[in-house]
């Protein structure tokens, strides 16, 4: 190969050339956005910290979570605590009373998601998250990190709509089987059904 | 294409051969419980190198390549073995359960995965023991033979404490000079010597007390 | 009317100083023509700096800064306002005496440089007989502000950068003036303005009588460019900075305001060298074609200096930097002989203009360039094609 | 012996002096396998030519070229370097410890962060290792996912590698925007299909996560039909520039020999002509259903290792093409493979991957529980930089921060 020296210093200098006018009228070349005035869409899979899903307008009742820890045990960096609720005898509830989140620790990995067996827990996509206090504003507590299902299903519509149809399905059983059990056994009170979890 | 190509021979084959080759070496074939089935093969310290060397140089063999060097860490175990035994107590025949407990004591492993660049075939696996986990926790190093082991075998050292004898450089690589521990030992305990910060995780907080309060400081 | 303002500047200054009682004329000339250099090749550093930024952005598929002000036309007032603010940090270590005046010395000669520099018709400081000659040799200051600055650091990286700049710029000094000097055998003058003049006119009337139209001038002109790039340590030859290898070189203890000094320095050089370059070879302040000449000259000045400025700014986006050693091997090995031959071109050119020794016309032109292309390749040939060298081809495995 | 003249040519009066491998013929297959003899012996203390002390440099931990944090005591005799010794842990966060005390699926995100580049690699081989632990089968179309995002990956890495040699080289940073341009590309891939752009935690035992999503292949497809253009684009601003050649010819050359012996692996074995990749050697996954072949250099110097690469992503090109084309339906996860009380058998696997850095391996022991017993990470930075004071003696400052670029490490990686 006959290689002029030189030649190649003036191919590079015509292709940043090239790149410099190209920057001004093709659009795949500049991808730069100008970040406070114009936002990238957020794609649906997008995932940034987690939150929790309630159904219903009360946050506090209609919260899915039943306090059942394995999120709390599968976190890899142990970013969760829950503190159960117990009634005025002691007796533990079903749900959580604290529900915090260290965002400073979470890695937003999205096992908790995974594990989770009653779709309780889901990935927000919120990533303006900058505060100037390091320890207390990156603490989510339960309230903040409830959000109605609504809310989920406008930031994953596809996810959301399988797990609906999932959560739908298993009322409907649930129903279903219940009746039936109403009918056999009336005093027989249903099985919790988060104890049936391994 | 490479399905022709000659697969490695078998592990018991490798240390017939080796015995034959080595004079005096103790040869293992360990098994391999999980679905892999990956033999290896134990190697005394003492005959190490020149089995390193032979596996290497071997015309069949030619493991040129040292892919990876790690070490292992055994704590000592309480083995209890259960016998039954007759015994005549008070003119009856009774069986009876004697159950004994004895220690293994617990030992480091330096394992390496051994390839063939040349051939393409591998990997061998070969493992050194130490003698215990203290005093005796010393193996051959086998960068001469292979160099890719010299910063493995350091971290090995850094990270374990296993001595590699004739390795041109031991140091510490990951952990900084003055650090006395080894972390990757499963007995290993952390230092105390965290700056914790205020967090909402209790065991935490109690430790950042424990830890303030022992270093006099009033942090917590 | 077009000469009035033509000579606007000239005009100017001169009524202003007739206002003063005449003893205070000798002093007052010359403050103005320092005032107006320093004021107004200050500004251009500062648009400078933003044009190379908006610039390198770009060719960088990058916007550049646009935040402040409208298109970020403000940025150069915040990075000087965020020089200006910054601490100034002095190692315990270093010479402080020395530490402090190296950029000073930075500066200073380089304003001296601006002196002898034409900017427009009669738009000259000093219409000094050696201007070229003072140029060089104040310019030269500079070399020893780099190796202040190196040297009082205490900084080893500072050292190198020292090192590595004192060699190329005392390397690079021979080419740059071996490269001026056939325009002073042609000009037969060491004075800015005369040798400007001696490009006046146009052959054929359209073709401008630049020394850059001629063979040896073209080459003259590409040497001088490549030694004036490393005499400003401009990329591909910013190794005395290199911030991938030495960091900083000599500016790495230097901060706010001392740095803002060096940078300022740093871009005054450049644009007297490319001044330089536009009066010896580009014609000055002549106009390209005849019927532009009524553009004032200094537009015409301030015109082809930007296409240098942009010119170096697109060098600095595109090259790799050199090493040590190639840079060396460059400068002696390449540039030097090559300006050699080129000053012999010259001196055939201009000494056999009269008796056609050369051949007339395109016959000329064409013989001097064969002659320094010749040089060109086998000079290039050693330098780049040593075995195992320039590109290869691959084999592959299935 | 190509590479030898050149040697003399670039290292002047130096050239005589040992220098491990460094005059040794790179390109020939016939100086490496058995008995070759190949003890390594370090190489000898050079004899000073100057009269003078040396000038001992701690390039790093904060330098702007040593990639992270990373440093090399280096001892300069003028710009030449006479000892370099490479220090790292900085960055080391005893990643293998966190590992053994978490479960299996744990330490999936964490493995995103090893080479932070390259987090869909990481996953693969860790991925890869448990699999060979377990036995889980991984369904056709997770394969083919997973060659998809790995190969995008590898041009990733390798776009941003090159801009980084290039950037070391001191380019202000061009061709790094370029590839960076090109990089932004693919992350948007990546975001669209895992949820994030660099730590994507993607693959699971047995599979992945999730499918793709609507418009997510016409999208790569897109991008992978662009992309040559891109390389193209590089290549002429880049390929034949005088200065690059310059600088990188003959600088940093490695024997294959030495290469294979120092556990050497990926772009950089390969630049040093020994044709091993593990995409043919293993053949795991899927690879052997791709027509792809690998690029080899001859003189295993600085512009081969770029070269190689840059012709490596022109065969991921390829491979991408064929691979969307071919892309069948199906599940995407294992049915045997469960996330949570995940017990594999006691025993021990190894699983390595060709990444785009080199051989990156798992090493798993499993005592029964839902946590591996012994966890280990086979860093291709870390073992790549074994020669590096090989590759630096006797060359200048400047060879050897583009050396340390070429050798392409990720601190992630190397500390762990």
């Amino acid at each position: 190969m006959k290689h002029t020296p030189g030649w190649g210093l003036l191919k590079g200098l015509f292709e940043t050339a090239r790149n410099f006018v190209g920057s001004y009228y093709q659009p795949g070349r500049l991808t730069t956005i100008e970040y406070p005035d114009e936002r990238l869409p957020v794609q649906e899979n997008f995932r940034n910290f987690p939150m929790l899903i309630y159904d219903g307008a009360d946050p506090e009742r209609g919260l899915r979570c039943v306090g059942c820890k394995i999120c709390e045990k599968e976190c890899p960096p142990q970013c969760i605590y829950i503190v159960l609720e117990r009634d005025r005898s002691g007796k533990v509830q079903k749900r959580p009373r604290l529900f915090d989140i260290d965002v400073s620790v979470c890695m937003s990995c999205q096992i908790c998601v995974e594990v989770c067996p009653f779709d309780a827990i889901k990935m927000n996509t919120e990533y303006e998250l900058s505060t100037g206090d390091r320890f207390g504003a990156l603490l989510l507590r339960k309230a903040e990190l409830a959000k109605p299902n609504e809310y989920y299903r406008r930031l994953h519509p596809t996810e959301a709509a399988e797990v609906d149809a999932r959560l739908a399905a298993a009322a409907q059983a649930k129903a279903a089987a219940q009746a039936k059990e109403q009918a056999k056994l009336t005093a027989k009170p249903a099985k919790p059904a988060w104890s049936t979890q391994p | 294409m490479s399905d022709l190509r000659p697969a490695m021979e078998t592990l018991e084959r490798i240390r017939t051969r080796l015995e034959a080759a080595v004079a005096g070496a103790e040869l293992e074939v360990v098994a391999n419980g999980a679905v892999a089935a990956q033999g290896s093969l134990r190697v005394d310290a003492a005959h190490a190198v020149a089995v390193a060397r032979f596996l290497r140089d071997d015309a069949q063999l030619q493991l040129d390549y040292c892919s990876n060097v790690t070490g292992v860490d055994w704590l000592d175990r309480v083995v209890r073995t259960t016998v039954r035994t007759r015994r005549v107590i008070d003119g009856l025949e009774r069986e009876l359960e004697q159950t004994t407990e004895h220690t293994v004591p617990g030992y480091l492993e330096a394992v390496y995965h051994l390839y063939s660049v040349a051939l393409r075939h591998g990997p061998l696996v070969l493992r050194q023991r130490t003698a215990d986990r203290a005093d005796g926790a010393r193996v051959a190093s086998l960068t001469p033979v292979w160099r890719s082991a010299e910063f493995q075998e350091r971290e090995v050292y850094d990270l374990f404490g296993v001595v590699f004898e004739g390795h041109p450089d031991l140091r510490r690589i990951l952990m900084w000079d003055e650090f006395r521990d080894h972390p990757m030992r499963k007995d290993y305990v952390e230092p105390d010597d965290y700056e914790y910060e205020p967090t909402p995780h209790d065991e935490v907080l109690a430790k950042a007390r424990r830890h303030y309060a022992g270093a006099g400081g009033d942090r917590a | 009317m077009m000469e009035t303002l033509d000579q606007l500047f000239v005009l100017l200054k001169r009524w202003v100083v007739g206002e003063f009682p005449a003893a205070w004329r000798l002093w007052l000339s010359p403050l103005i023509d320092a005032g107006a250099i320093i004021g107004v090749f200050a500004g251009l550093f500062a648009v400078t700096t933003l044009l190379e930024r908006k610039g390198l952005g770009r060719l960088q598929n990058r916007m550049g800064p646009n935040r402040v002000g409208p298109f970020g036309v403000l940025q150069p007032l915040a990075d000087g306002l965020k020089m200006l603010t910054k601490e100034d940090i002095v190692p315990r270590a270093a010479d402080r005496v020395v530490h402090f005046l190296a950029p000073i010395a930075m500066v200073t000669p380089i304003l001296l440089a601006y002196a002898v520099l034409p900017f427009g018709r009669n738009l000259v400081a000093v219409d000094f007989d050696a201007g070229l000659l003072f140029f060089f040799a104040v310019g030269a200051g500079t070399e020893l502000a780099v190796f202040m600055a190196g040297w009082s650091s205490r900084n080893k990286y500072s050292l190198l950068g020292a090192m590595r700049g004192i060699a190329q710029m005392i390397s690079y000094e021979v080419p740059l003036v071996l490269s001026a000097v056939a325009v002073v055998l042609v000009a037969g003058s060491l004075s800015l303005p005369s040798i400007v003049d001696s490009q006046a006119g146009y052959h054929w009337g359209w073709l401008a009588r630049w020394h850059v139209f001629t063979p040896w001038g073209l080459a003259g002109f590409i040497l001088f460019l490549i030694a004036a790039t490393a005499e400003s340590n401009r990329s591909p030859f910013d190794l005395p900075e290199g911030e991938s290898e030495i960091i900083a070189g000599h500016l790495i203890e230097y901060s706010g305001f001392k740095y803002a000094l060096f940078f300022l320095g740093e871009y005054l050089g450049l644009f007297a060298v490319s001044a330089l370059g536009i009066t010896l070879f580009l014609g000055g302040w002549q106009a390209p074609v005849p019927f532009l000449a009524w553009v004032p000259s200094y537009l015409w000045f301030g015109a082809k200096l930007l296409g240098c400025i942009a010119l170096f700014i697109w060098l600095r986006g595109t090259m790799p930097r050199l090493r040590t050693d190639q840079l060396m091997n460059f400068a002696w090995k390449f540039m030097l002989p090559l300006v050699l031959v080129n000053l012999v071109v010259a001196a055939l050119w201009h000494g056999t203009a009269a008796w056609g020794f050369f051949g007339a016309g395109a016959t000329r032109w064409l013989l001097g360039g064969a002659v320094l292309w010749l040089t060109y390749s086998a000079l290039s040939h050693a330098l780049f094609t040593a075995p195992g060298r320039g590109p290869r081809t691959y084999r592959y495995a299935d | 012996m190509r590479a030898q003249a050149g040697d003399l040519e670039m290292r002047g009066a130096f050239a005589a002096e040992p220098h491990g491998g460094g005059g040794r013929s790179a390109g020939s297959d016939a100086g490496w396998g058995a008995g070759a003899g190949h003890e390594w012996v370090r190489p000898a203390e050079p004899v000073g030519r100057l009269e003078g002390e040396w000038l001992e440099v701690a390039m790093g931990p904060h330098h702007p070229s040593t990639h992270g944090v990373f440093r090399m005591n280096v001892a300069l005799e003028g710009e030449r370097i006479r000892k370099l010794k490479p220090v790292f842990g900085y960055l080391h966060r005893n990643h293998e410890k966190i590992a053994e005390g978490t479960t299996y699926l744990g330490s999936m995100p964490y493995t995103d962060r090893l080479d932070y580049f390259c987090s869909l690699t990481n996953n693969w081989a860790y991925a890869l290792a448990v699999e060979t632990l377990a036995g889980l089968g991984v369904p056709e179309r997770a394969e083919y996912l997973r060659v998809i995002t790995g190969e995008l990956t590898r041009l990733l890495n390798h776009a941003c590698l090159v801009g980084f040699l290039l950037h070391d080289m001191g380019t202000m940073g061009t061709p790094l925007m370029y590839a960076f341009r090109e990089r932004e590309k693919i992350l948007d891939l990546f975001e669209a299909l895992t949820g994030a752009r660099m730590m994507c935690n993607y693959l699971r035992f047995g599979g992945c996560r999730v499918d793709v999503p609507a418009g997510w292949l016409a999208g790569a497809q897109r991008v992978v039909d662009e992309f040559p253009r891109f390389l193209d684009e590089f290549e002429n601003l880049l390929t034949t520039n005088e200065i690059v050649l310059a600088r990188s010819q003959g600088v940093g050359v490695l024997s294959g020999a030495l290469a294979v012996n120092a556990g050497i692996t990926g772009p950089m074995l390969r630049a040093s002509g020994v044709n091993y990749d593990l995409r043919k050697v293993d053949r795991y996954g899927i690879y052997d259903r791709f027509n792809f072949r690998v690029p080899l250099g001859e003189h295993g110097d600085v512009y081969d290792r770029y070269m190689v690469r840059i012709l490596e992503m022109r065969e991921s090109v390829k491979i991408l093409a064929q691979a969307l084309k071919d892309l069948p339906p199906g599940p995407i996860l294992d049915p045997k493979s469960k996330l949570r009380g995940f017990r594999p058998r006691a025993g021990e696997a190894y699983g390595r991957i060709e990444a785009p850095k080199g051989e990156l391996g798992f090493y798993l022991i499993s005592d029964g529980s839902v946590r591996p017993y012994r966890y280990r990470v086979r860093p291709p930075s870390l073992i790549n930089l074994t020669v590096l004071e090989e590759l630096c003696l006797g060359h200048t400052v400047a060879d050897a921060v583009i050396v340390l670029g070429s050798v392409d490490i990720v601190l992630g990686e190397v500390d762990r």
